[in-house]
């Protein structure tokens, strides 16, 4: 064990594919031997060589392209979007082709080996353009697996269970955390069950979910409630595709109360997904309706950014007013 | 670095704006549209064995899409898109590489395929989406695929196969196994932004990669020059990428083999992208859903018939006497009573089970998969009727 | 009044918004002299000129890029993307640029004048690429409006409006109904607000919301029901961004049920979002789970459109299973 | 039509691969390096007063950088992102343009905005985010934007403004408005596939537009030669699609201004879109954020320091007996007294109020929005303490 921060512990995963495997291939803009605006690709040059970990080009939709290319070649292909508000120039190369790669072909030819690593999130005076959460623009895609750890011992067991998992998977890291959290992380390789949601507190009274960065949200709100009396349930989604309605709807089950918190803005956000499954699934166990606590329906704001944020008061406040329904 | 480059600019005090005229790129042509050699002109290095496969194809792929555009008219498919007049660009490429090399096409390429050896069964199954095809009957006809034959399955949306061509090379060159790609648009295609990043990429990665551009006049109803593109077609662009690069008379079997035959060594032995443009003309209305009569005169469609590839391939076979006039003609009802017989047995066999719904999203179904897909087996076993391609058969699948 | 099919409607509308303004402008792929391949803009060009009717070369991501420009630039730029299956290379120009144009600039400059129209939807042997229906995709983006008619009179009007709405709209044209729906429209100008749901049957036992092609399959599924003496009401929603969540939850407080029904897949879906919101605002009236009947998590498949297509049939197995809950 | 073309093809029999050296396009220099004029060289028509505001501009962005930079390692502004070195292209384009032509800048064009009459108090305000920013704080520090000025607001999404500047170009000429639009761009940008969109649709649709590519010889820590892309730069790209084309020394103040001024003559009379690049280096870190010891020598900096843009035309504006070593000293500290004033004061002066937070998504709020603010400012109300920069002010709105 070491610590690790989870900038680190991606940067470990990373080395243990690429020493694993000689057709682990991690390329992005600025990730060759700079080794990424963020570093999380730092050192992979050196050891791998320039061929293995490579700058591109300026060019998201290319980086994407290249990148199913080479996952259909039979390669691990693992690109890195330089922050997630600038994925959207990829958004064809992946909602279109990587997603529908195998289904389109009836299996004759899949791009499973890819697996697409971004930053995303606020709370880093990033402003409109280094600030978006965008994964709900990709849940509504067959095909792809979404991930998204919330600390460095999940980012590593995740980063190496996506890359060799045969099926695309878009991992989001939440880059508001990348020097903020460290923990104790194994050095040695190890995985995380893709799809499996992490219940990170037990609670009887009320369930909160939440994915990424958030995850620390709903603890401290949970932490605050607990002060109260509140006993809250708190579970890390961890995959939003596809995602574990069984752990969510069993605790809801129990709890009969929902909040699910997210920093995108709310309309049509997975907190929607998460709302819309758990009423039907739990209609009978409901005592309050499921709340959701995200992001205004405004673009990511700089100058009111610690208002706009969903920090643990505002999760907090949700709490309550679920109980008190 | 960044800075050597600019110490070698050649300086100049006056200024001087350069245009389209600074680069004209000619088109390589050996056999003349009546089919003679031009003179002076060196023929590949092709015997009588291979011409005679070339030419067979060609033939085959004429008749094929003849046939089907019938049967779309006669309500048998829903959708045919042939690639007639282009058959010598899509062939004649096909012809110069290995049989390992990955063909990624937009979907005018079925030539290239036949060359490799897709039965006609096999275009058929696919053309009826019927439970033989290995596409499992899941995209519109003419989306071929086969990984046995090295062809990637055709998707519509355009020009996302450039990168891809470019990604794949990639893995060919660290495979270092020999092969190279092969990536065949459209002048249309050539517009989208993933063009500009796949030709950048190769050029800077330095991939076997072929990038084949079917200049064919349309994308479409829109024309090529001066509304798909301002300057002298696509080729200038790869020289812009610094890149190797040709244009080739697309209607000459024999200079789209030949350049493609060097382009080839090119990618393989020097790990040099290729761009080839090839010229041709769009014979036929752009899918079975398009009329051309829209946009376009019957004296500009008649100029380009006596341009044809195939007749012109087959002057030369005869003068040449590898071909005699009844040899094509017995060819030619060969193999259109095959390509008739085999519609008829393609179009007899049943769709896929219910069951392949779910299957090839993930590498195995999720749960919410099966449970959506019991869902709508227990309402299709409400109504039968209303769901008649797959309610008999629903309790028969190899679940 | 005349009897227009739904092309014939938006060609209506398209004809009258250029005859108003010199600078309304309709471009796309092969929407020029040609008319477009489904023959929206037919007679455009030999009324205004190929400079206000014209060709786009084949470059979604550029006529976006264009529109957004000319658009910005004070004129009205109607685009036309040739399938909604195509849209996605354009992603970025109308989620990080026209959504959030105004926004960014502080009012100092938008895109207003910006429409873009795509044909979207199953039902015409399409298969993967030509059957999407994408909307759910851009109804997390602050700042554009979203727009789908339903038969030609709606399209006529909220075509014009949204072409002078002085915010940028998505507007999406249900193509299994072009030739498919007919009505009486009147010929000359009329406009019909956004943002307003429109109730198109009322009833007391169920409500049912759907949108565009789906509104058809709704209707159909009231009827059928009507047999059984259920009473649905029937709401189009015509507007998802902004929608008017205010009509929708009015009807389901009377009602005490919900079926919501789209023909994208389920996950993420703009029919989450409705039941999440309105599980929220109609938590004590409901008397059973939110339904949504909704394509199946899977690329739209060709040989089997029938069975997975969400057709009437459908609806109504859901209605009576709310209705015995 | 779509024929035409290919009949005027030359035809070739044998075949010939072109590649990037069929094409090497020189750059054009009027000053050297030392400020002294190539023999031969035409200036271009600059009268004192004129060179003196392109001068005083180009002073004002070099102390206006260098202060914000040293702000943002003071932690008085979050980020700053700078022009050392490259402030002949934009002041010296700009100057060449007519105040009523709008200007597309990315990132890197603070001196084409203070050129037009930005004020170093409206520059303080956008940087620090404060209510009297036009922006209304929205955006990072140097995402400046003023309709006033014809200055479209910078984003940050690399190259989105490249086919927005031909659609604005486009509604120009169709405005006949007698105007013109320039779009800035560095060479890393030049990868996007907006760039390859704006380019051709330029050239298609004969558009007054002006593309001024920055070749500053990175993109963040990405060398253009040879990783960017593998041709000659940029400059080829424009033949390609058939455009007219120059380079130009970016850091020659005159070199820029001469070949402006002609392009906008072509783009305004010809509806010619013109494609220039300005070859230049960055100089500093790609922003406050980067270290470029990282990713290049310090030598490989000095260097380029020999061919400093500002020391360029100052050695110029001597030598011609236009500006004293001891006026330019005087100008300098006054600018950096008057940058440092408004530094004080904008700091001062508070943020944008909460209120503003959901205007200008739509033309008005949605109810939704207005629901959404009302919650946030209750919120607010129980919560004062952890909202500290617009929990005193909540009530003072202007709602
Ligand atoms: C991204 C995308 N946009 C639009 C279309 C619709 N479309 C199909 S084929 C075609 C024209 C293609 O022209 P070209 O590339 O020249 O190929 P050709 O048909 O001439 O062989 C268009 C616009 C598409 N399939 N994909
Ligand atoms: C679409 C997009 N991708 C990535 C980025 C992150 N990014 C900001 S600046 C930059 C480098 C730009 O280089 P260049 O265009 O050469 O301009 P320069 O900074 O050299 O002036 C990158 C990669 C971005 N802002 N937008
Ligand atoms: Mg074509
Ligand atoms: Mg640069």
């Amino acid at each position: 064990m070491a610590k690790m921060n989870l900038l680190q512990a991606i940067n470990s995963a990373l080395d243990i594919a690429m020493a694993k495997s000689d057709k682990v291939y991690s390329f992005g803009e600025d990730t060759g031997a700079f080794g990424g605006v963020f570093r999380a690709t730092s050192g992979l040059t050196e050891k791998y060589g320039r061929h293995r970990n490579f700058n591109t080009p300026l060019v998201e939709q290319g980086i994407l392209g290249f990148a199913n290319g080479l996952a259909s070649q039979g390669s691990y292909a693992i690109a890195e979007i330089q922050f997630g508000d600038y994925i959207f120039p990829a958004f064809d190369q992946i909602v279109n082709e990587s997603a529908k790669f195998r289904y389109r072909s009836g299996n004759e030819f899949n791009v499973g080996g890819l697996t697409i690593r971004t930053p995303y999130g606020g709370g880093i005076a990033g402003g409109h353009y280094h600030s978006q959460s965008p994964e709900a623009y990709f849940a509504h895609t067959p095909g792809l697996k979404i991930v998204i750890p919330r600390n460095p011992y999940m980012a590593k067991g995740l980063l190496l269970s996506s890359i060799f998992d045969p099926n695309p998977v878009l991992f989001m890291e939440p880059k508001r955390l990348y020097r903020a959290s460290t923990g104790e992380v194994p050095e040695e390789e190890y995985t995380l069950e893709l799809g499996k949601a992490d219940i990170v507190r037990e609670g009887k009274d009320l369930t909160i979910v939440a994915w990424g960065a958030q995850v620390e949200m709903a603890e401290k709100a949970a932490e605050k409630a607990a002060e109260d009396g509140i006993d809250c349930e708190v579970i890390d989604l961890v995959s939003l595709l596809p995602w574990d309605i069984d752990t969510v709807a069993e605790s809801v089950m129990k709890t009969g109360r929902l909040v699910v918190t997210q920093e995108a803005p709310l309309t049509n956000g997975f907190a929607s997904e998460v709302a819309a499954s758990i009423q039907d699934k739990c209609f009978l166990y409901l005592e309050s309706p499921i709340a959701r606590v995200c992001g205004l329906d405004t673009p990511y704001p700089l100058c009111h950014e610690k208002e706009y944020f969903v920090d643990h008061l505002k999760v907090y406040e949700a709490i309550k007013a679920s109980m008190t329904y | 670095m960044a800075t050597d480059k600019k110490h070698q600019l050649e300086i100049v005090t006056e200024p001087q704006f350069l245009d389209g005229s600074a680069l004209q790129i000619p088109m390589l042509q050996i056999l003349k549209e009546d089919g003679t050699v031009h003179k002076g002109a060196k023929l590949p290095d092709i015997d009588k064995e291979l011409a005679l496969k070339m030419f067979d194809t060609m033939q085959f792929i004429r008749i094929l899409d003849e046939r089907m555009i019938a049967a779309q008219r006669q309500g048998r498919i829903s959708f045919y898109l042939s690639s007639l007049g282009e058959e010598a660009a899509s062939i004649g490429s096909a012809a110069a590489l290995d049989d390992g090399d990955m063909i990624m096409g937009q979907y005018r390429e079925q030539g290239a395929l036949a060359y490799r050896g897709f039965t006609v069964e096999q275009f058929m199954d696919q053309l009826f989406s019927n439970e033989r095809d290995l596409g499992k009957g899941r995209q519109m006809p003419v989306h071929y695929g086969c990984a046995a034959l090295n062809f990637m399955t055709i998707a519509s949306p355009l020009a996302t196969q450039i990168p891809q061509a470019t990604g794949y090379a990639y893995g060919q060159k660290m495979d270092k196994d020999g092969k190279c790609t092969i990536c065949y648009f459209g002048e249309g295609a050539a517009s989208e932004g993933d063009f500009h990043a796949a030709l950048n990429m190769a050029s800077v990665y330095k991939v076997p990669v072929i990038f084949f551009c079917r200049n064919n006049g349309y994308a479409i109803s829109t024309p090529s020059q001066g509304e798909q593109y301002g300057g002298d077609g696509i080729a200038p662009r790869g020289v812009a990428y610094g890149m190797k690069t040709i244009r080739v008379d697309g209607n000459d079997i024999f200079a789209v083999y030949q350049a493609t035959q060097l382009a080839r060594k090119l990618a393989v032995e020097d790990n040099e992208p290729v761009l080839i443009e090839g010229m041709s003309y769009r014979m036929a209305g752009h899918s079975t859903s398009d009329d051309p009569t829209g946009y376009r005169t019957r004296d500009e469609e008649a100029s380009w018939r006596a341009k044809d590839p195939l007749s012109r391939f087959q002057a030369y076979l005869i003068k040449k006497k590898w071909l005699t006039e009844k040899d094509a003609e017995e060819n030619f009802a060969e193999k259109k009573a095959a390509v008739l017989a085999a519609l008829k047995e393609a179009e007899k066999i049943p769709a896929p089970h219910i069951d392949e719904l779910i299957k090839d999203v993930y590498d195995t179904p999720t749960p919410q998969l099966r449970a959506q897909l019991e869902q709508l087996k227990a309402h299709i076993r409400k109504y039968p009727e209303a769901y008649p391609k797959t309610a008999s058969r629903i309790d028969g699948g190899d679940k």
